[in-house]
């Protein structure tokens, strides 16, 4: 059994309510997670995240199932967020599960760096009414092609 | 023929906005054709051919080698670098 | 601010709790986790885990001030079970909350990997009356050296 | 001089308990001289000697070749490889 699950939403996440959405089932042995926020800085009134209204979802599926396989994970779940987000707001949310703890540990290392780099999101800063883009940086882009090289 | 432009991320503001309407002439055999052809017609197209941007044709990403059938209305998405997560 | 939490109980590890223990700052970008199963398998009956009554908590403290300099989190928590256990139940919890994803997953990796082979647990597998021991794996001295080796 | 002998994890089986107490002879240096004159003296005693048991004096883990200042009623625990987690 594999189970992916992918939520792509405007409202805030609900990491309780996710943590939940993933069965309990006894041959799971190791969990493993990742959240990041937005993080309050300078001022910082807002972060915006803004997504392509046909190609996030079905990108988030698709790093999703190359996950699954890869790690030979039981379930994945990724919970992303758009829209505009107050500093502390959850931004995105997985989870994976395996029978081992170095596949769920390294699947959700793998998802979030893939997802920084190859789902298509874009980033704005706010201070109070000046907005700036948040360009991917260089480490951003070498954690991501450290997976993707060994991909094909 | 008339197309659709859509700018995703900072090459809004390159642009001046997230859409605009094109007017191509004939039939671009590639993508690329067709970014030459925009690069030269629009205010700030130069910037259409940097390398960084990922560009999608009525929603799937497409190289920018391969062969283009464009057809009226078509949308042709550029998207700066993702930033997810 | 560095925040250390060491848990260390025979009752039933409560993970929503676990997860609200520590402070939602608006600094923190990153929030890792792992959660260690006992997973069920040919007819477990119970898995049991023997600590020691005065070294076993020091040593998870010495572990958790190691991971938060080295990492340089923001906060850590490790909350681990012992006594007898059924299939599902959780025995392990950690968190790790530091500014960047990278120190998050990494510490959390690091304290797992390093808890297995040099915290002082033991492990044994009930089938109905029958118990054997469960000794520590190559691979789990393998994981912990990697990162213990780079540490003097 | 009488000490207390504690056993964690898998060597309970090969020494036949959690605990026992053991009469030792004079005082020995280090742990090593300990470990030595118990291998001798114990039923399955040779197997205190194996590398991969770490050893605590007094709830404090200790280096075999460390040092020894033995009291009357110290706690000697020798502790299987642990497998927490």
């Amino acid at each position: 059994m594999t189970d992916l699950r992918v939520y792509l939403t405007g409202e805030r996440l609900d990491l309780p309510a996710l943590n939940k959405a993933l069965p309990d089932t006894e041959t799971v042995g190791a969990v493993a997670s990742f959240t990041g926020h937005v993080r309050g800085s300078d001022g910082l009134t807002a972060l915006e995240l803004t997504h392509h209204p046909a190609m996030t979802e079905p990108a988030l599926r698709r790093i999703g199932e190359i996950a699954l396989k890869r790690f030979a994970l039981q379930a994945l779940l990724i919970a992303h967020r758009h829209g505009r987000m107050a500093p502390g707001e959850p931004i995105v949310h997985i989870i994976a599960q395996a029978p081992q703890r170095r596949a769920a540990l390294d699947a959700v290392a793998y998802t979030i760096d893939v997802l920084k780099t190859e789902a298509p999101f874009w980033k704005r800063e706010w201070r109070s009414d000046n907005a700036i883009w948040i360009e991917p940086t260089i480490t951003d882009q070498v954690e991501a092609s450290q997976w993707l090289e060994t991909e094909t | 023929m008339r197309i659709e432009l859509e700018f995703y991320g900072p090459i809004q503001d390159r642009m001046g906005g997230a859409r605009q309407a094109a007017e191509i002439d004939g039939t671009p055999a590639t993508l690329d054709a067709l970014v030459a052809q925009l690069a030269q017609r629009l205010d700030g197209g130069d910037y259409l051919q940097a390398d960084h941007l990922r560009i999608a044709v009525n929603d799937r990403l497409v190289d920018r080698n391969s062969k283009l059938a464009l057809a009226e209305g078509d949308r042709i998405a550029f998207l700066s670098p993702f930033s997810g997560g």
